[in-house]
């Protein structure tokens, strides 16, 4: 019986909980906690705290699509309601007295969150699939345009808006600070991702995969697909409902657009990005998502057009996302041969960095062209600054992107050969 | 009386605009098992085609051009892009028209600008054709009736009395048939995928002048495309004209009757709340027909899924 | 039908009325008739597009009949969903190799378990943490002798291990009536060898109902044998008796060319 | 979390922080409209507006506190509420303490609440909100608060001088109101309802209805409606998209009496009425632009122009804005310190390059100025609309419109 000395059964019974297993979790809480030391500046808190709110709102995304196999299009009605109560729930605090310490809320919201996760999803998860999507799609929209027909819910166009701080305070702090929603938001951030890791080693995490990968095979062990789609269904509406209540927090306004189709595809396209088949996957995602997004949204107008090329990228040569990229050398880590791919690596990323920067160059120096008042036709990019009026600034930009490219071209054999070499083929059965 | 033989006509013009696009939705689904999502950005692309046509050489080229432009650009992409996704299931195939959607609308905003474009319909039809009690009917929209009822018959020619409509027709009744053949003709696949943005392309041109030609019209009609061929039954061309239809005249009229839920509730014998303002039912009350206009298409949706869910006329379940 | 015979169909594991199965316009089930007591080893057999499998999906719920009965353990299952028959104690395999391929062989079996041993929808234990999972868990995969590939993922193994797992998840739930349908399908001699023995061993002291082509495995396996041809059983004898039936000779033996 | 995203945080929010950090000399100006989706085109104008206003009446002439000078910094709000708090935040952390936003009064009311609060938990870098466009009443009733200037006539302003218009047009006997389905569109009818009521008791108001706002593919049956009631004039606030689809709709189905609106002016707004609009299409501001009132005003909007071909000074107020808060900003000796600034603005008497006196009145911080009806014609127009030959010309003026109105303003102010 040595296998089973190995197994984390009896790993669990030498200690409460297993070094091996906690230390992520650690050093992600000192991580969360020493963020603001080193970026303490209003903007970098901003960024932070809208981290802290996508993630969750992914991670309980993923709990549908990663571990249930169910693709959602209206998912963001459950973090909206969940935020649209939240809301409420302060202006009865700072209008008709309630008592509600300010960090208890995300309680409230998620708990509205699973309440209409639950009346919904007894109707739609009844099939999975292409039905499942189309009647999240359908669910969406409808409550997406009724937000601005119950007014007295939703507000309106306008949504409705609160204050934070009118509530009693919570050991002297009354979060007026952006500092301290951010240490409000973090800690909830590791409750709820704990929580939904954990949610995905009990039984019926483990048979929500079973779902996904063979629904048939499930009914037959004894477990009806519906029951389980629903029941995974309302735990992702709790935590969608969590991230909804941070997000009142946060902002101190939610708006139709927090509804909306929109908001729904944004946050299917950071699961996909960061890798639906991984827990980690939808941090990566949300957190690279937000960067691009803010940063990049800093410098070009056009972020949206390149975060679309990164996305269908994604869904065409990385189905498993950037972490499934990152997964794909465990593997030759593993087997000592990481070393094996440096070289073409290094190679690479100096042809890969100038075909990026000179194709967004491409791209920048044509919509400066269009969109520039008469007269202004002078760009800086990359510390350059020129006319972006004419054919040469477009074909010198181009042209490097093209020998960039070819170059790339060349490189690639050698890349697939160390790739090969690092990855012997192994099959032992 | 008018008001209702004047918006009849109108909603069919609405119907027939929807059907052009839900056919090709239709088509390519019953063949590749894929929901296009992207089927009305391609719409968008045949709107802006063939307004940058119309800008050089008028509006009738662009009318021939500019389907035939998106046509070859939607089987480029069914070559390129839906072929390779296709291995990883539907669910990925179904992200990726969903990530196709979202870059062709930057792409457009990219090229065109994020305004409205002043894409006008031709001089030779900018008339009323004939006018009901004071209401006139633009000799436009006349058009745009006779033109897709031409594309119906000519689709419902090709796909009843040619060998490719044939063949189509099987993938209809028997897509596990045809999708076993998919790996023989990888180019029937390209060809539908072509013709079915195509006409969506077309639908784009006739509609850009009436409708708008902006960066949102695609996700403004996206999803209503996607209500109607699940109402109608996904794989049944009918299914598709008939939900067509129905929709188009829901929503026409709709928006058109102020008809109050507070008539309604008066006649079922509830008292209106005197102090309306502060009531909490106070929307139920002040609720009318043109308010709830635009939820009505997914909420037939929904209802159609939970009731019948292989939609009005289809034969599979979805 | 006497007292006697009455007692000994309450207590039948499984009993078909006149069970019937129609798919549009085609009859696939003309009214069937069977009961296999308690314990029994029972086979079905017959020539391909006989209904063999149409049978077994209409006694284990996936289809519903188009016409009369099926009872389990003496209970009417009509209009039970597949996880409410289970519950009821039987499991079945299927034809093309039916696991959770994206998960480990210990995992396979895991998954087997749950329902059985009362953790059904709970969200509020771990499953590594429940040590009587994991060692039910471990006991499965040592009588199926897969301890060595427990960490391996399904849909990695070689496909004779495949069917041997699922055997495994089948009969993990401790249900007493088990449904093999071709647990041999596209096996070695010797693969089958293993596996015959893998059911005999498993499957001791419960009821087995078991489709198979080979013949060598349903004569030495099987207590009884039913004849299933074009929808009707022609026959339902001991193997000894099947094999000198002329009507079975004559309608299924022929007609597969000296199985 | 894994090394790689700790590296990418690490690189992204240090890019980011760096921006703030950037040109601390000028004295920036945060434009948080939209610039894109539907109502882009009239928040691209606004911005164009704004910095030729600064370049022209304010840097060119030396900036302001002996040099600074003025730097607008554009911030697209998408025409969100909750984009638009964001891009409040982004701008407040980039240092900026001035805010200017019209476009739908839904985000300005979302805004002046979020600065309110703002100022109220962060007293050493508070903002100033100059409201160019957005006329939701409220906002200078029970919304208002110290740190909201708004330089537009509002709604009611509006209202009360168009519907003297209305009062001495006999033919008219039934009205159909439509607007947009938000605090503004609301403000409208209720403002239509009030007045039509106290001056011509006689209208009969055949169709009040509003639509959601930005969301109509297609108004049609919404013109069949209107043409069908037999209405005599239409009464409309709506702007941007939703003005060219109703008035295309309108027109194509056969409309031919008044129409009367807000905004339906420029952003392809007048190409779309052209002939059809002529002496169809009333409008009520602020603003003349046609017949020129002074040289320096035609020479002004020539030079515009000439720098924006393709764009039009739509909203004349903005220049109001840029002086009044160059003045402030002197008056107050300080660029930084918000009080002094909001107490400079308050009460502030300026003579408008329109040709108006503009008084920021204390009580509510509503600007009060001329208000004039303005055709939409081909006929006596120096500055077109659209690059179409069509423009607005000044009909009739309210001079100082609704100076002495009520308010139901509660101003908390800050110490001095």
């Amino acid at each position: 019986m040595s296998r089973i000395a190995n197994s984390p059964l009896t790993a669990g019974t030498r200690s409460l909980i297993p070094l091996s297993s906690a230390l992520p979790w650690l050093i992600a809480i000192a991580f969360l906690f020493g963020l603001p030391v080193v970026f303490p500046s209003g903007s970098a808190l901003t960024i932070m705290n809208q981290m802290a709110i996508t993630i969750i709102f992914a991670l309980a995304y993923n709990m549908l699509l990663g571990q249930g196999g169910m693709l959602s299009f209206g998912h963001a009605v459950y973090m909206g309601l969940g935020g649209f109560f939240c809301m409420h729930v302060l202006n009865w605090v700072e209008n008709d007295g309630l008592w509600l310490p300010l960090p208890l809320l995300p309680i409230l919201g998620g708990l509205f969150g699973l309440l209409f996760a639950f009346l919904i999803g007894g109707f739609s998860t009844r099939r999975a699939g292409t039905v499942f999507a189309m009647i999240s799609l359908g669910v969406g929209e409808l409550i997406a345009a009724c937000s601005i027909i119950i007014v007295v819910f939703f507000g309106g166009e306008e949504g409705v808006s609160g204050d934070r701080t009118m509530g009693p305070e919570f050991f002297g702090i009354d979060f007026a600070q952006q500092q301290e929603v951010y240490y409000l938001s973090a800690v909830w951030l590791i409750v709820s991702a704990l929580a939904m890791y954990l949610f995905s080693r009990t039984p019926i995490g483990r048979i929500a995969n079973a779902v996904r990968d063979n629904e048939e095979r499930a009914e037959f062990l004894g477990y009806s697909q519906r029951n389980v789609r629903w029941i995974s269904f309302c735990a992702s509406g709790f935590f969608c409902g969590i991230a909804g209540a941070l997000f009142a927090i946060n902002f101190e306004i939610l708006t139709e657009e927090n509804l909306n189709l929109a908001t729904s595809g944004e946050i299917l396209l950071v699961t996909f990005l960061g890798g639906v088949g991984f827990f980690i996957g939808p941090i990566i995602g949300a957190v690279v998502f937000i960067l691009l997004k803010t940063v990049l949204g800093l410098y070009t107008e056009l972020w949206a057009l390149y975060a679309g090329i990164l996305f269908l990228l994604t869904v065409m040569f990385f189905p498993n996302g950037l972490t499934g990229l990152i997964a794909m050398h465990v593997g030759p880590y593993k087997r000592g041969r990481l070393g094996v791919l440096a070289l073409p690596y290094i190679k690479m990323v100096g042809p890969l960095m100038v075909f990026i920067l000179s194709g967004a160059a491409v791209f920048e120096i044509l919509f400066h062209s269009r969109e520039a008042a008469t007269g202004e036709g002078e760009m800086t990019l990359y510390g350059l600054t020129f006319s972006s009026h004419g054919i040469l600034p477009v074909a010198v930009a181009a042209g490097i992107a093209i020998a960039s490219f070819l170059l790339l071209h060349r490189l690639a054999p050698q890349l697939r050969e160390a790739w090969d070499a690092a990855n012997p083929v192994d099959r032992r059965s | 009386m008018s008001l209702f033989a004047v918006n009849i006509l109108d909603g069919l013009v609405t119907g027939l605009l929807l059907f052009m696009l839900c056919s090709g939705l239709t088509l390519i689904f019953s063949m590749m098992g894929v929901l296009n999502f992207a089927h009305a950005s391609f719409y968008m692309l045949g709107a802006y085609f063939g307004y940058q046509i119309s800008a050089y050489v008028g509006f009738w080229p662009g009318l021939i051009f500019a389907p035939i432009i998106v046509g070859v650009a939607g089987a480029l992409i069914e070559r390129y892009g839906l072929r390779r996704v296709h291995q990883f299931g539907h669910v990925p195939e179904l992200i990726f028209t969903f990530g196709l959607a979202l870059l062709i609308e930057e792409l457009v905003q990219f090229i065109w600008g994020k305004s409205q474009k002043a894409y006008e319909a031709p001089l030779a039809l900018d008339f009323p054709a004939f006018a009901i009690a004071g209401n006139s009917f633009p000799a436009y929209k006349v058009f745009m009736i006779f033109m897709a009822m031409g594309i119906f018959l000519v689709l419902l020619y090709i796909l009843t009395k040619t060998r490719i409509g044939m063949i189509i027709q099987a993938a209809l009744s028997y897509p596990a048939t045809v999708q076993n053949l998919g790996h023989n003709v990888p180019l029937v696949f390209m060809g539908v995928f072509g013709v079915g943005t195509a006409m969506a392309g077309l639908a784009g041109v006739i509609a850009g002048p009436v409708l708008g030609t902006f960066p949102g019209m695609a996700f403004q009609l996206g999803s209503i495309v996607f209500v109607t061929i699940v109402v109608g039954g996904l794989g049944s061309l009918w299914g598709a004209l008939v939900a067509s239809l129905l929709i188009g005249w829901l929503q026409t009229f709709a928006a058109a009757y102020n008809v109050g839920m507070s008539d309604l509730l008066i006649a079922l014998g509830f008292e209106k709340p005197l102090d309306l303002a502060n009531s909490a039912l106070r929307d139920l009350w002040s609720l009318t027909l043109p308010q709830v206009g635009p939820i009505l298409p997914y909420l037939l949706m929904v209802l159609i899924l939970i009731m019948r869910p292989q939609g009005l006329l289809g034969k599979r379940e979805t | 039908m006497s007292m006697a015979e009455r007692e000994a169909e309450r207590a039948a594991a499984i009993e078909l009325h006149e069970l019937e199965k129609s798919f549009g316009l085609a009859k696939i089930i003309h009214g069937v008739n069977l009961a296999v007591p308690p314990g029994e080893r029972h086979a079905i057999i017959g020539p391909n597009g006989a209904g063999k499998s149409t049978l077994f999906n209409l006694i284990t719920g996936k289809y519903s009949p188009s016409g009369g009965a099926v009872h389990i353990n003496g209970q009417d299952v009509a209009g039970l969903k597949p996880y409410q028959i289970n519950r009821m104690g039987l499991s079945r395999s299927f034809q093309i190799t039916n696991i959770f391929p994206k998960m480990t062989v210990f995992e396979n079996i895991r998954c087997g378990l749950l329902w059985k041993m009362n953790y059904r929808y709970s969200f509020w234990h771990l499953v590594d943490r429940q040590h009587d999972l994991t060692e039910r868990a471990e006991e499965i995969l040592e009588q199926i002798n897969m301890t060595a590939r427990r960490d391996d993922l399904a849909g990695m193994l070689a496909y004779a291990e495949q069917r041997a797992l699922e055997i495994g998840v089948t009969i993990a739930g401790g249900a007493d009536i088990i449904m093999l349908d071709e647990p041999c399908a596209g096996m070695s001699t010797s693969e089958t060898e293993y596996i015959v023995d893998l059911i005999r061993q498993v499957t001791a002291g419960k009821t087995l109902v078991i489709v198979e082509h080979d013949m060598g495995v349903i004569f030495n396996l099987a207590d009884r044998i039913s004849v299933l041809v074009y929808g009707e059983i022609i026959a339902t004898d001991t193997p000894e008796n099947i094999r000198g039936n002329a009507r079975v000779q004559e309608a299924y033996l022929g007609s597969e060319d000296g199985h | 979390m894994n090394r790689f995203t700790t590296i990418l945080l690490a690189a992204g929010i240090s890019a980011a922080t760096m921006g703030a950090t950037y040109a601390a000399d000028n004295i920036k100006i945060a434009f948080i409209d939209p610039l894109s989706g539907p109502f882009a085109a009239t928040g691209k104008q606004g911005l164009a507006q704004y910095k030729f206003a600064a370049e022209e009446l304010v840097n060119k002439k030396g900036g302001v506190l002996g040099g600074s000078k003025f730097e607008i910094v554009a911030f697209d709000n998408k025409i969100s509420a909750k984009e638009s708090l964001i891009q409040l935040k982004v701008a407040i952390d980039q240092g900026i303490r001035f805010i200017v936003q019209g476009n739908s009064s839904g985000v300005a009311n979302a805004l002046t609440d979020a600065i309110k609060k703002h100022n109220r938990r962060n007293p050493e870098d508070r903002v100033i909100f100059l409201n160019y466009s957005a006329v939701d009443p409220a906002l200078t009733n029970d919304k208002c608060n110290f740190w909201h200037f708004r330089f537009d006539a509002n709604a009611d302003i509006k209202m009360d001088a168009l519907t003297d218009i209305i009062k001495d047009n006999g033919n008219i006997k039934k009205v159909y109101l439509i607007g947009q389905d938000y605090s503004f569109g609301k403000a409208v009818a209720a403002a239509a309802v009030k007045f039509l009521g106290e001056k011509r008791p006689d209208i009969e108001i055949v169709g009040n209805e509003l639509h959601p706002i930005g969301k109509v593919k297609d108004f049609t049956p919404y013109a069949r409606k209107i043409i069908a009631s037999g209405a005599d004039a239409m009464i409309t606030g709506n702007w941007g998209s939703d003005m060219v689809g109703l008035g295309k709709s309108v027109i194509s189905a056969g409309f031919k009496n008044p129409i009367f609106t807000y905004y339906a002016a420029t952003d392809g707004i007048t190409k779309t009425f052209g002939e059809a609009g002529e002496g169809v299409v009333k409008l009520v501001g602020e603003g003349q632009l046609n017949p020129p009132v002074s040289d320096r005003a035609d020479a002004y909007t020539k030079a515009f122009k000439a720098k924006n071909p393709d764009l039009d000074i739509g909203q004349p107020r903005i220049t109001n804005v840029m002086e009044m808060l160059a003045r402030a900003i002197n008056d107050a000796g300080s660029a930084t310190d918000m009080v002094k600034i909001g107490y400079a603005l308050e009460g502030m008497e300026h003579d408008s390059l329109w040709g108006t006196k503009v008084k920021m009145r204390t009580v509510d911080h509503q600007a009060i100025q001329n208000v004039h009806i303005l055709a939409h014609t081909k006929s006596g127009i120096t500055h077109d609309y659209d690059n179409s030959g069509y423009g607005l010309k000044t009909e009739s003026t309210v001079e100082m419109a609704s100076a002495d109105a009520p308010t139901t303003c509660k101003m908390d102010r800050p110490a001095q």
